[in-house]
């Protein structure tokens, strides 16, 4: 079966200023959309609406055709969102912390799968250190490893190239295309350059920052 | 790793029992990798009860008429310090947010997190509590009732002070804040758990204040998962 | 002089001039403990108060004198390491600090034993016995923020931090617990007005204090070697060293 | 000697539960240290070692592999 | 902005009054923008007073016994808690960092971070002491001497305690730990504080404990700053 | 009179494996300095250290030809830092927060001056919304101000481009340019191409994450 994320009229208000109004999203099976915009423009908070985790916003979201609010489980179960904050807790290894994210998945995953997924995002030989002694980009090299270990349709990344080096960034970008060619979809926001996603839909967000003063 | 060819969407099926069993084990090791943090809250309890025999007097008779107070408002301060951290590490790496999008009850997962923090908070400090009624010279038959109290109580204190740990885990001075919400709160299981020790003292039945306070840990349990997780739903949306 | 500090600064140096001084403080330990302890226990007249009891003092005097040395040794060792980046002091307070915490704990638990004959209590809020207890607390803020670290580096320097303000803050405390019995507790019953003791006592429990003394230096050598095997581990006279001792 | 028999020895005039108390966790105590720390170096002697053995094999399989 | 056209380097020159006087502007506006914080530890207080009736006995005689040491130990606890948050919040945005790496003397920029702690911790306890010395029915005379002594007394609670709050501020859960490393250290300052309440309820002079308490002040004014600055060195070197 | 900080024989170890050995850094006047090297490799360690910020290394540092321990003062006096954190209290005001640093510098400077800076990283409007209120990318702008405001010739950027987007990145460039012209030094690192920065100096650091396995 295929999936439909779809939002209705989305409109959302910060601090007297209307970040957007009035805004229809579609993204089905196979899809990748950028959403653009200045800082402040207001795609964070655009994401996190659409993976449920803010409620202070107008309009109406629907998956797979049904109203979010009853399908809200469903829709978790086919949802990875990685936020800015890359959610790896840095007193575990980073076996250990993938474990974990596995089981909140739902599934039971063995060792041998959690070195791969490890190993695709070239951290082979830091399996086993403790998160807190690794570098920006490698922190947030153990939270992409989740993209190759869980197995979900629907990827929602906030600013997923952040702290990556060059090649990172392009094999990144190998593995947003490669999960579209399968059926999944992807949902990001980015200020690099994405030369290799040529044929992506992008979704402008207003001016931000720049005249937005009231 | 298998792979479909296709991804296709997926049905939100079990595993509950893995998410609670894998989320208990997660935190069990984070805190026995810090070794010297089990310790803390114990150091705390027995530094309190330092405190005031200094503060007030070193005289023995004194001190064993307010024992058992003494002795429930330093364990209870203990557990409302330790509890500050329950969701605030979590919070600040941005594993929260991947807890609450889980496609798992959240009330169970967070019951996990509680438990941990009992037994490794209420619990050693009820096996200590003896040591520190016989420093107060508690007299001999009370230290069994104390202890049970404590434990019967802790697992309370844990519940109700985890809502307001969950409350200001998005603050960024909770701690004092977090005693504000939830002293006011714990003040039935402190009545009952200092009547258990003195009526244990005074030799009357703490049957009586022991079973309020099973039924009050049976009340917490109950109606305290549930809150938590809707406080922390509400943290997250800050 | 410099020289000779930096000499001791290196762990490979101190590996090598410890394993020498050892054996000496072990010998020392046992032959004073032994004999210590056997005239103590057998041979020296009972109390005439106290009877028998009084024997604990054997083992509660020494740890209690040693609890003490120690964290002023702590907080030497804190200073060396950070003035002068003497690898071989933190290494030697990392181990020292454990050790002084067990010593605490047997003149605590000693003293608690003694006083159920002679006071009939375990505990009483006496002001050396507190000032005792709060050493206890101290050692263990010592170990616990070494611990608290993921940097071993930072670990050890803010040992070194706290150690050093508690062995100011030490004597300020003692005064002003001594106050504080003087306040509230017109002398009923102290540890110091006790009758001088006949020599037949005094005796051994003179050599038994040298027994722990020695004990701990030898202890310390023996551990802070550990320390360095771990730590150094990646060193080359390390791994020679591992190649030839298999 | 302070004790006419063994037996009295072991009783310390009434007191034996104290005294031997405070001597036996004394010395627990310290023999356990002893123990711990002769236990710590033989364990780390023999860490050194595999560390030793794998580097070794590695240097080796290397050489292999570029010959 | 006047800009030369080319830039060359600098003189560490002045501007320490400057920076210190922002430093605690800046602090100060901190607080006041939340005006709840200060709130915080003065409820705290506040609470923890009223457990103990709760816990002990509401009987009056005995709590006016016990008053001036559970007023200062609550005193004590209440700005050990607040202490916390000192550098935390520093540390967590970066601002810590630049701190340190500004060519000014850190013991007098600490100093100054210190102050404002004291002058919304310390001072509005001592402030409001009375009031519950009344509700434990400390006598009449009394009062003056309990404000005097925590007024004193919580400003060498603050340097100590800031030195304790220096070195636990990069772990993440400083909170317990700090108590203990720093609740030895107050010992000192709460005997001479609650003692002099103590002499003040007996009618003994009061001034020679108020005497040892400025002089435990002096101390810390003079020692506290370098050990905080050092201590913030070997946080943030982690 | 000009500058020089200089670094000799600079080698960092950590956890068994040496991020750097034997490297010998030199900046002047007028100079722009990449630090290049993929995730993991040391960059954020080296920075720190050059910045006074670490102690521990192994090598010497020079400033001016004088070693570091004995002139840190006059060397944070010329120094300008921008870490990981942005170092922007989020209680405070954009205004509020330069002012406390305008003052930390040692500088008694005026709100003019501070309005301008924000107008220079397109803040203008936001200068008196507090700092929690805005997103990620705003927060790092109002740290980038303190470019412009305190008169500092020696710049250490740490990854000054997160969250910065397209235009400002350009913006930023620009503002590197025109520090290094006006006799100014950078020292950076960035995973972004730095495309009109054509002339500057790169010191690559180690292979990183992946062949460092002991
Ligand atoms: C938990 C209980 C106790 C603790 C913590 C304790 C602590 C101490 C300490 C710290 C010292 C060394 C004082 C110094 O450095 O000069 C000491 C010495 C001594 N203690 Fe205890 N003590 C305890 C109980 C007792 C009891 C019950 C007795 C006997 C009635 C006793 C008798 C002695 C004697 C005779 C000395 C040596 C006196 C001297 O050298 O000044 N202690 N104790
Ligand atoms: N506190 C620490 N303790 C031990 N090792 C550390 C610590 N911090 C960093 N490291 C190690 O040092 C290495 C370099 O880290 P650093 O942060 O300097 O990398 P980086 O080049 O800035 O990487 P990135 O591009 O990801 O920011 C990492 O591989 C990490 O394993
Ligand atoms: N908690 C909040 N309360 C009020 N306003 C907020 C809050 N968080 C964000 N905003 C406002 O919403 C706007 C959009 O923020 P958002 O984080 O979504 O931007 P963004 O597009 O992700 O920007 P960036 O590229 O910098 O990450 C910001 O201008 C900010 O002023
Ligand atoms: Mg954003
Ligand atoms: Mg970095």
């Amino acid at each position: 079966m295929t999936f439909r994320l779809e939002a209705r009229r989305l409109a959302c208000e910060r601090d007297d200023r209307w970040l957007f109004t009035d805004l229809d999203i579609e993204i089905g099976a196979g899809e990748i959309v950028r959403i653009e915009g200045p800082n402040g423009s207001g795609k964070t908070t655009l994401l996190k609406i659409l993976s449920g985790q803010l409620a202070d916003y107008q309009g109406e979201l629907f998956w797979c055709g049904e109203p979010m609010r009853r399908v809200r489980v469903d829709f978790l179960a086919n949802l990875l969102y990685l936020g800015h904050a890359p959610g790896v807790k840095a007193a575990l290894t980073p076996l250990e912390n993938l474990a974990w994210y596995q089981a909140l998945a739902g599934e039971q995953g063995n060792e041998a799968e959690r070195m791969q997924a490890l190993a695709g995002v070239r951290l082979t030989g830091f399996e086993d250190i403790p998160a807190a002694q690794l570098s920006a980009g490698q922190l947030r090299r153990i939270a992409l490893a989740r993209l190759a270990l869980i197995q979900r349709p629907l990827w929602v990344l906030d600013e997923p190239f952040t702290a990556i080096d060059r090649e990172g960034v392009a094999e990144l970008e190998q593995r947003l295309l490669a999960h579209a060619q399968r059926g999944g979809s992807v949902l990001l926001t980015t200020h690099h350059d994405l030369a290799p996603l040529g044929e992506l839909r992008r979704i402008p967000l207003g001016t931000g920052a720049r005249h937005a003063t009231q | 790793m298998p792979r479909s060819d296709t991804l296709t969407i997926r049905e939100s099926r079990g595993g509950l029992g893995g998410a609670v069993a894998a989320t208990l084990r997660r935190d069990l090791i984070l805190m026995l990798r810090r070794r010297s943090e089990i310790m803390n809250p114990l150091v705390f309890f027995a530094l309190v009860i330092t405190l005031f025999p200094l503060g007030i007097s070193p005289e023995p008779a004194l001190l064993t008429t307010i024992a058992p107070g003494l002795l429930w408002v330093a364990a209870l301060l203990a557990t409302l310090l330790s509890l500050d951290s329950l969701f605030r590490a979590d919070y600040d790496d941005g594993s929260l947010e991947q807890l609450l999008l889980a496609p798992q009850p959240l009330p169970a997962l967070v019951l996990a997190k509680v438990a941990v923090h009992w037994l490794m908070t209420g619990l050693p400090l009820a096996l200590m509590s003896p040591l520190l009624g016989l420093m107060l010279g508690l007299p001999g038959g009370s230290y069994l009732i104390l202890a049970i109290s404590l434990a019967l109580g802790s697992a309370s204190l844990s519940l109700i002070g985890a809502i307001g740990a969950a409350l200001t885990v998005g603050l960024s001075r909770g701690g004092v804040l977090l005693s504000l919400l939830v002293l006011p709160l714990y003040i039935p299981v402190l009545i009952f758990g200092a009547g258990a020790v003195q009526a244990a003292i005074l030799g009357d039945g703490a049957a009586a204040h022991l079973a309020i306070l099973g039924a009050l840990l049976s009340l917490a349990l109950m109606l305290a998962p549930w809150g938590i997780a809707a406080a922390l739903r509400i943290s997250i949306n800050g | 002089m410099w020289a000779f500090i930096h000499k001791l600064g290196s762990p490979k140096w101190f590996y090598g001039i410890s394993a020498r001084m050892q054996p000496w403080f072990w010998i020392a330990a046992v032959l004073l403990i032994a004999v210590g302890s056997v005239w103590g226990l057998a041979f020296a007249p009972a109390d005439y108060q106290q009877g028998n009891s009084f024997r604990i003092i054997y083992v509660h005097v020494p740890a209690a004198f040693l609890a003490q040395s120690i964290f002023v040794g702590l907080a030497v060792s804190g200073l060396v390491f950070l003035v002068w980046k003497i690898k071989v002091a933190d290494m030697a307070a990392a181990v020292m600090a454990p050790l002084g915490a067990a010593m605490t704990f047997i003149a605590l638990f000693s003293g608690a034993v003694w006083g159920v004959p002679t006071w009939g209590t375990w505990w009483m809020w006496d002001a050396r016995l507190t000032s005792m207890l709060i050493l206890l607390f101290l050692y263990l803020g010592v170990i616990a923020l070494r611990g608290a670290f993921s940097s071993r580096d930072s670990g050890s320097r803010a040992a070194s931090v706290l150690a050093m303000v508690g062995v100011i803050n030490i004597p300020i405390i003692k005064y002003s617990v001594d106050w504080w019995y003087t306040l509230h507790q017109p002398a009923s019953f102290t540890l110091t007005s006790r009758p001088s003791m006949p020599v037949d006592m005094w005796w051994p429990l003179l050599l038994m204090v040298l027994g722990f003394y020695c004990f701990f230096i030898a202890l310390t050598l023996m551990r802070t070697r550990n320390e360095i095997l771990r730590r150094e581990a990646s060193k080359r006279w390390v791994r020679d060293l591992a190649r030839e001792e298999g | 000697m302070a004790f006419d028999s063994l037996n009295e020895f072991l009783q310390m005039g009434g007191h034996a539960p104290y005294v031997w108390a405070a001597w036996c966790v004394t010395a627990a105590l310290m023999v356990g240290a002893v123990l711990h720390a002769r236990f710590e170096r033989r364990s780390l002697l023999r860490d050194l070692k595999r560390r030793e053995r794998r580097a070794m094999s590695e240097l080796s399989r290397n050489e292999v592999n570029e010959a």
